[in-house]
């Protein structure tokens, strides 16, 4: 579509306007696919972008942390928690480690033994959590590393029960992007097949105003406007409602960190607004093509 | 020079030939019939006259083109020169007569307020100012005859083609037909009339000098004296 | 739709079917927008069937498995073990309450302490591992009771970290059947559309056939039996497509237990069958409904 | 007993008043011609005459049955006994020529084999035996106003209402074709032409015992002596 394109589109011609039938069928057909597949496009956006988010999260919250335990009688803790951390700090993928408080290890170990634990009486392992940074560490290798330095160091990276967390939610992001391409295309297909409907119920529309001297672009620019227009009405109306069908959605609630809601966040909101230009793009596209495969038609 | 002319020109419609050899010359003003029987080709020889067909053989000129050699652009700028009545005459639906008329101005972006007056003598000139707000289904088979008459003559074009102008009403509304025609003829436009009404043609050559065309076993022949 | 119409359609008449036009963009339109609709049916069934299935699990997982905690003494634990088991026992919504073992226990410390943790020298309190049946049990109640009768006895029902999961699988349910309501009913206004719009272009076969002297039960049928085959034959290839497409989803897996693939699962795959028949009875319903309008325009 | 009749009938598109006060019966066996200038009605009337249109004012009888009180199945089997030829005649497109004539036969259900011979010597009358397999779009003006007669006639319906049957065809053809009604007429069929061609009209007077009915001024008068 190239610039002058878009100017003698939005220029109209009140007189060529009139020169289309203003309505039947075929346009509510128009109208309403566009409204009905941006509607649902909009909710595949909302699957998708919070399939994404989700599928971020667990990403990052499950491979980001994993412990170091160090068992050791109570004099060598201290010195191995110190060379734990050194080699912790050396290792590249590593964005910080750290030794946690009696405290906070009371807290994780309360379910079992309730808060009253005396923990300093017990041989209670050191703690140090370790928090990797975007591409992560080599796990394999810094094992190897602690057990030849350190004795009784354990890396937990949670693996085993990550895995299928971070499995789900890929395939809950791949659903959601797959739903957005699938309505999508759909979406552009029956614009299109609703444009060709509504020209080829105008075919003697065309024919009469070729014969009477009208030369190709003014026919097919008459049309361009006018289910452009249908489209983008009918897309910017479903995706209003979707929109709104959205936000009413019951929201999983965001402080719960584990599941996001299903709704836009941000600038999230302005994806939407992507769905009626797609739509009007598809139609304007679809129309010219097709006006012009019926002039070719016609000498 | 001639307006239109056709040079050798040989028509088939999907193989079988329906016209083959024709010849013949439009001078500016002059004064045609078409005439030969039901399924001869008088209306695929005037397809050929406007482009709207190409021959299959030979060559037709139009104000000096060859109409094959011209883009789509050009032919439809020529076609705002050549006024034409379809033998079906087609109209758009949903637009009431009076822009059915005046659809060659719409198009051709002329002014409307300017026409104004022209269009409103012509629709009465052709006995529709009653019906100049119906829309064309509401029409009666004549009406929509005239109505096509007075969209082919409305942009005063330098060539009209009339494809059976008066098939559909009677002899009284035929004669002033004709006399639109001899009138605009007189103005000097090329005027070409398929018809197979042998009383109107007669009729037509007490008022102007017009020659006979006959189409018979594909070839075009000047009709004789018995006309 | 009476039994005599399904006979009457399925008898077919090969005179009265040349009557209507074999093809054109509008039959196109028709088959193509039942196709692209039930494909894209099929997959938010599959959706909303996981969901359901996800939602159920995570309820009956983690609603049903509670753990009641016993600090004591080591002499008194047996004891107070007993009493707690008696207790959980008498309670109603209780399916089943077991004391863990010991080597269950250390399993489930093992992350703490490693693998070799003497548990018996340690003052770890007695677990008690139990099962909530259908309705499950008053969790306040019970822990009046227990408070009361075993000092030490504490109840973690897992509420406060359960509740998001399980308000998010609530809120992918609802999502789930949403989407297919969603789908189905703009499945059946498109098709009701592309019928009215084939009717449309039509028009003029509607008005010869009355004019020639066709009965208005002839007509509609010969339009109908197109129209219901054309929406039929869309919605059993897109349906098809769809079955296909959910079968090659990745699947995360039904052993992991926490998440569950999206596909169908046993006699769920008989689900996306019913999806051609809706199609094609809204296609029958729409074409009547449209032809009959159009017919009583004509005298 | 008329076969239709219509008893002080009046019609008004959409509050105009069009015809006024017409009665009319057409015995059986009888030849009409309706004429009158164009717009005057006669399509309309016609149109009354088999129930596409209902009076505004008095009644319709065909058949001896009051045509505004048949249903719609009734409208439809009486269509099967009064064969129309429309003004602008309309087709199935996609359906070859020979089936369209045939469609009439096609849709109530007749064995086609046996009608086989009938219609290939109405196709072979009309002249359009060379056209059986093109399609109504591919037809040249004249050829489908005798289509449409040949489907008219194909059911040999007990009344023929034909609307402006020649205007597109040569005189030679339109004696062809008014011969077949005529011809029609003498087994026995009421037959109302309505027409323009006043040529036409003397022509058939020769043939056959013919009254001829005249609209004008919104009333249906008997044609004096001049024709
Ligand atoms: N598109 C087409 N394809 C095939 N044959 C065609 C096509 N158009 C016309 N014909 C045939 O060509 C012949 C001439 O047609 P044409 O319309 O030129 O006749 P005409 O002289 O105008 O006849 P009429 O007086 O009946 O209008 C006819 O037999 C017609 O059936
Ligand atoms: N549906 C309609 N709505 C409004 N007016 C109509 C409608 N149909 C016909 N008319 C008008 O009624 C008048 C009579 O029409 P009709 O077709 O009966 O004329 P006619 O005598 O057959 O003319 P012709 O010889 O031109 O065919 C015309 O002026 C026409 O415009
Ligand atoms: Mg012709
Ligand atoms: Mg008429």
């Amino acid at each position: 579509m190239k610039k002058g394109d878009i100017r003698e589109l939005l220029a109209g011609d009140v007189q060529a306007d009139r020169l289309v039938p203003p309505s039947g069928l075929t346009a509510h057909l128009t109208i309403f696919v566009s409204g009905a597949m941006a509607f649902l496009a909009v909710f595949a956006l909302a699957l998708s972008l919070a399939s994404g988010r989700l599928a971020d999260r667990w990403a990052d919250e499950l491979a980001r942390s994993a412990t170091l335990r160090i068992s050791a009688s109570a004099d060598q803790r201290a010195v191995l928690t110190e060379a734990a951390l050194a080699i912790l700090e050396q290792t590249p993928g590593v964005a910080s480690a750290r030794a946690m408080t009696p405290e906070e290890q009371a807290a994780l170990l309360a379910p079992w033994f309730g808060a009253s634990l005396p923990l300093d009486s017990l041989p209670v392992p050191q703690l140090i959590e370790v928090v990797a940074d975007g591409p992560g560490y080599d796990a394999e290798g810094l094992r190897l590393r602690l057990s030849a330095e350190i004795p009784g160091a354990v890396l937990d990276d949670h693996t085993r029960w990550r895995e299928p967390l971070v499995r789900a939610a890929g395939s809950l992001r791949t659903l959601g992007v797959f739903s957005v391409l699938l309505i999508g295309c759909a979406m552009a297909a029956m614009i299109t097949l609703a444009a060709h409907a509504g020209l080829a119920a105008n075919a003697q529309v065309i024919e009469v105003l070729r014969l009477v001297g009208a030369q190709d672009r003014y026919i097919a620019n008459a049309f361009e406007r006018r289910f452009t227009l249908r489209a983008l009405i009918g897309a910017a109306g479903g995706m209003a409602l979707g929109v709104f069908g959205v936000a009413l959605l019951p929201s999983a609630g965001d402080a719960d960190g584990f599941l996001t809601g299903l709704g836009f966040q941000g600038a999230g909101w302005l994806v939407p607004l992507l769905v009626p230009l797609l739509g009007a793009g598809v139609a304007f596209a679809a129309t010219r093509a097709a006006a012009r495969r019926r002039l070719e038609r016609l000498q | 020079m001639a307006v239109i002319s056709l040079e050798q020109v040989g028509y088939s419609y999907s193989g079988k030939e329906l016209l083959s050899d024709v010849s013949v010359d439009l001078s500016p003003g002059s004064f045609h019939f078409l005439t030969g029987p039901s399924g001869s080709g008088k209306t695929t020889l005037i397809k050929l006259c406007y482009g709207a067909l190409l021959p299959t053989v030979g060559r037709v000129r139009a104000f000096d083109a060859d109409l094959a050699a011209l883009d789509r652009d050009q032919t439809a700028l020529l076609r705002r020169r050549v006024g034409v009545v379809h033998q079906d005459c087609r109209f758009l639906d949903h637009l009431p007569l009076a822009d059915n008329i005046a659809l060659p101005l719409i198009v051709s972006g002329r002014d409307m307020g300017q026409e104004n007056t022209n269009l409103t003598d012509l629709m009465h000139w052709v006995g529709l100012s009653a019906r100049a707000d119906a829309l064309p289904p509401e029409l009666s088979g004549g009406e929509r005859q005239r109505a096509a008459l007075a969209r082919a003559v409305i942009m005063s074009p330098d060539v009209i083609l009339a494809d059976e102008p008066t098939g559909n009403v009677d002899w009284d509304m035929s004669q002033r037909l004709l006399k639109l025609l001899v009138e605009l003829n007189r103005m000097g436009k090329t005027v070409l009339v398929a018809s197979h009404d042998l009383a109107l043609i007669r009729a037509a050559k007490n008022q102007v000098q017009a020659r006979v065309l006959r189409i018979s076993e594909k070839r075009l022949q000047l009709a004789g004296a018995d006309l």
